[in-house]
């Protein structure tokens, strides 16, 4: 059970060699993880919006949607059909080229990503040397395709909106890209296979006292990095009506919002991945301990949309800049001290350190409330 | 501590999402097709003619006073006329225009005949706006059981009603008949003493259909 | 693979339109374009050079990333200074921008 | 099997064609902003050259710092500094053609140049990985390393101070 779907991929290969010619079977034998991917990608997204608007219905005390299909499922397909049929409309300034490019351009990361993301054990497509660093900087460079699509669309909110998604995204990518710094020393390695393994049955790194504070940062990042709640103010319907990409209707728009969902999937899969241990788990096979965690990761993350208010755009900035960075930092330096101390009092120290740096930056952090002010002209005793 | 008012948030949606998987009464919507929400009982939408036997004689009289008195002026009857011409009591045609008419149930109050009544009924979507919404008076007719069904009340008192004035026209109807008889008693007794030339005319039935003792439900 | 010269080609294109653009482009944040795609030629040609000949490898690929941070400073301050710039005299062509003290 | 080597070639040439074109378009395009967005294709094109050189990590850190990082700027700037109706005047000026011919002469020296050096390729290709650049950084190059983190910080303020918006003082 396994490793089923490696014996499918060896069958796959087995066949092509014996009928095709060697060098189309290579072909083939290359393939096969595209396509799974290419299948997997959209189809998760899909069904990650069905799930999604399921979960806050039931938050609100209501159903969800369950006309279209069963309980709901074909939903995502009439979703796509009324996409694919809605008028795509260009607004008439607008830089006609970035507007269209926009939308692929952001894309692209989203399903580069897959690669790198161990689905099960040697369930990987490719085994990049540096897979987490191949998987940060892909996530860098959807902040600069969001700036054209606001760019592009030459509208001002849209404008505000990708402004504000681009200071968003800069100052959290900063806490995201540093809060993995202490599992590579640990592990020695950027490879995401490595990572995992280096987490054999349940001594995850999230049990360690950096894993936790590293896991918690990691987490908020990635909701932040995803521009969901709650913190999405580049989309806040009130005030930026949907933010940057508020110019686009019908396919583009579509490719937006799958863009969105598949990267909440692949970055609750790397948190997974790096802080809960991917694919390792005592009893069940490997595809679905990784699947299990990956979709409690999102459920959490939806479940943050159901409870949570918009923060506000200095709040925001200031968690991340006077509070997660900090955060970060010590956090390198703890997973180092706790890397070097072989000693088992070594969690103490960590978790002792890290304890005390989350106090003393909540004092800091803390909002001063001004003392009650007399007037002393104002009352007429 | 830090962040607890984070966690207090997060449980109330954690109950509000488990809870309303098995508790029925936090889960109040009504999924419409499928299952409907009983009207109240005095909820009116347009009206409609009520009969008490055959479609054929409504309990209408075509005394115009509703198509007088409605608001939007939707309602149009033309009283029937036999066949020399002396007008009936019974509509040829009445027509409500269910697009003009605004379910204010003014009709239902002025008639005097207990005639037309407020329907529950609302799923009414035609293709046409004119013609399909203009409900002729085939369209109208109910049978009075569907006004005791959707109306219970006011079909009981409107019945009782109907029931008393009837026994009232009965009741006279028999002292009439009584004293018609007792006249012409003493009438034989005097024609018996003095033959009287005048010839008695038994007094008429008043013209007045033979309404079917209705049995009170 | 392909030889070590047609990697050199490629970079001492890729650095000429680099010259060109920079010497050649009247919008300033156009030069500073320019001048990103020729460090961009160096440090191809650095990677090529620590692949096929380099004695010490790894030499040249820290030569490449410090390249990398210290482009991104100066790409930074270069910015700043054209903002200041469009902030005073409100132009970004370089035509325009031809008196030294005003 | 010489097939597949075969595309893989065409694939390597593939990339420098598109890296050489997004460089012309990003050199010679009216819109300053069609002319950034064609440096980051050049940037792409070139963490691609790295990841052909199996330099996985310094491909990686191209992307993320480059097109993470200082194509934000230069869109910002871009954005900040183009006023709506502005009036697009022609992208480069008067000494556009002796320039040309001078890039290609050099062009033209650095070909024949190359063509010409006996260079003395190692037999077998080096490959670096992640962790040989990490170590050499602190231990080789652990002078250059603080002094990059030296200078990173002095830019920093400086930017601030020069970007910042003097509306104090033209107050006072």
């Amino acid at each position: 059970m396994d490793q089923l779907f490696v014996h499918i991929d060896q069958a796959i290969i087995h066949w092509a060699q014996a009928v095709l010619p060697d060098w189309m079977a290579v072909i083939v034998a290359m393939k096969i993880p595209i396509v799974a991917i290419a299948i997997f990608g959209p189809v998760t997204m899909m069904y990650l919006t069905l799930i999604e608007r399921k979960l806050l219905a039931r938050i609100q005390n209501r159903f969800g949607p369950n006309r279209v299909g069963k309980f709901g499922l074909l939903q995502p397909l009439a979703d796509g059909v009324k996409m694919l049929t809605k008028e795509d409309i260009v607004p008439e300034k607008a830089d006609k080229i970035a507007h269209l490019l926009a939308p692929i351009l952001i894309v692209i990361p989203a399903l580069l990503v897959f690669a790198v993301l161990p689905f099960g054990r040697n369930m990987i497509a490719v085994d990049l040397n540096i897979g987490v660093l191949f998987f940060l900087a892909m996530s860098g460079t959807t902040t600069l395709f969001i700036f054209t699509a606001a760019w592009a669309s030459h509208n001002k909110f849209s404008l505000l909106g990708g402004m504000r998604s681009v200071a968003q995204m800069i100052s959290y990518e900063i806490p995201f890209v540093l809060s993995v710094v202490p599992v590579l020393v640990v592990v020695g390695s950027f490879s995401t296979v490595a990572i995992v393994e280096a987490q054999p049955g349940l001594h995850w790194f999230v049990f360690t006292p950096w894993g936790a504070v590293g896991f918690f940062i990691f987490f908020i990042c990635a909701v932040a990095e995803v521009n969901r709640t709650p913190f999405d103010l580049p989309e806040a319907e009130s005030e930026l009506v949907a933010g940057f990409h508020t110019e686009y209707s019908g396919m583009k728009f579509a490719l937006f919002y799958m863009a969105e969902f598949m990267n909440v999937f692949t970055v609750s899969a790397l948190v997974a991945t790096v802080f809960l241990g991917g694919w390792q788990g005592p009893i069940l096979p490997s595809w679905v301990w990784f699947l299990l965690k990956t979709y409690t990761l999102i459920l959490i993350m939806m479940w943050f949309r159901g409870t949570f208010p918009r923060l506000r755009a200095d709040q925001l900035m200031g968690f991340a800049w006077k509070f997660l960075l900090e955060l970060t930092f010590v956090n390198i330096i703890v997973a180092a001290i706790w890397y070097e101390m072989r000693s088992p009092l070594n969690h103490l120290t960590a978790a002792a350190i890290l304890i005390v740096t989350i106090i003393v930056l909540f004092q800091f952090n803390k909002t001063e409330i001004p003392k009650k002010r007399i007037y002393k002209y104002a009352y007429a005793d | 501590m830090f962040g607890i008012g984070v966690l207090k948030g997060m449980a109330v949606t954690f109950k509000n999402f488990v809870e309303s998987y098995y508790k029925k009464e936090r889960l109040t919507t009504i999924e419409y097709p499928e299952k409907r929400l009983a009207e109240k009982e005095r909820f009116r939408n347009f009206p409609f003619l009520i009969f008490d036997e055959k479609p054929e004689d409504p309990r209408c009289v075509a005394c115009d006073i509703c198509a007088k008195e409605c608001p939007p002026q939707c309602i149009t009857i033309v009283r029937a006329q036999d066949a020399q011409g002396k007008p009936l009591k019974k509509p040829a045609t009445f027509d409500i225009d269910y697009s003009i008419c605004m379910n204010c149930g003014v009709c239902e109050e002025v008639c005097p005949f207990d005639a037309i009544f407020m329907d529950h009924e609302f799923e009414l979507a035609e293709y046409g706006r004119f013609e399909d919404l203009n409900y002729t008076i085939d369209r109208l007719l109910k049978p009075k059981e569907h006004f005791m069904k959707i109306r219970p009340t006011d079909a009981t008192r409107i019945e009782a009603e109907l029931k008393k004035k009837e026994n009232a026209k009965k009741a006279a109807a028999e002292k009439a008949a009584a004293a018609a008889k007792a006249k012409a008693e003493a009438a034989k007794t005097q024609a018996s003493q003095v033959p009287d030339t005048k010839p008695e005319t038994k007094p008429n039935e008043p013209a007045q259909p033979a309404d079917p003792p209705a049995e009170a439900k | 693979m392909i030889p070590l010269h047609h990697i050199l080609f490629f970079s001492s294109t890729l650095f000429c339109i680099g010259l060109f653009g920079a010497l050649s482009r009247r919008h300033v944040v156009g030069i500073l374009i320019s001048v990103e795609i020729m460090l961009n030629a160096a440090n191809v040609n650095l990677v090529a050079f620590s692949r096929w000949t380099g004695l010490i490898p790894v030499n040249a690929q820290v030569f490449a990333i410090f390249i990398i941070t210290l482009a991104a400073a100066a790409a930074a301050v270069a910015l700043a200074i054209v903002l200041t710039i469009y902030r005073n005299r409100k132009t970004i062509y370089t035509n325009e921008i031809d008196l030294l003290k005003w | 099997m010489e097939v597949l080597t075969a595309i893989s070639k065409v694939g390597i040439y593939v990339i420098f064609g598109v890296t050489l074109l997004g460089a012309m378009m990003a050199v010679t395009l009216r819109n300053i902003f069609h002319a950034a967005l064609s440096l980051a294709l050049t940037l792409i094109g070139v963490a691609a050259v790295f990841f052909v050189l199996r330099a996985e990590f310094l491909g990686a850190v191209q992307i993320l710092l480059y097109v993470g990082g200082i194509m934000i700027l230069v869109i910002f700037t871009v954005m900040l500094t183009t006023r709506i109706g502005d009036r697009t005047i022609p992208t480069s000026n008067h000494q556009q053609w002796p320039v040309l011919i001078g890039a290609l002469l050099l062009l033209l020296y650095f070909v024949r140049m190359i063509g010409k050096t006996p260079w003395s390729i190692k037999s077998e290709l080096a490959v670096v990985s992640a962790v040989q650049i990490g170590k050499s950084l602190v231990s080789t190059f652990i002078f250059p390393f603080e002094l990059t983190a030296v200078i990173l910080v002095a830019i920093l303020i400086g930017t601030v101070i020069l970007a910042k918006s003097d509306e104090g003082e033209e107050k006072s």
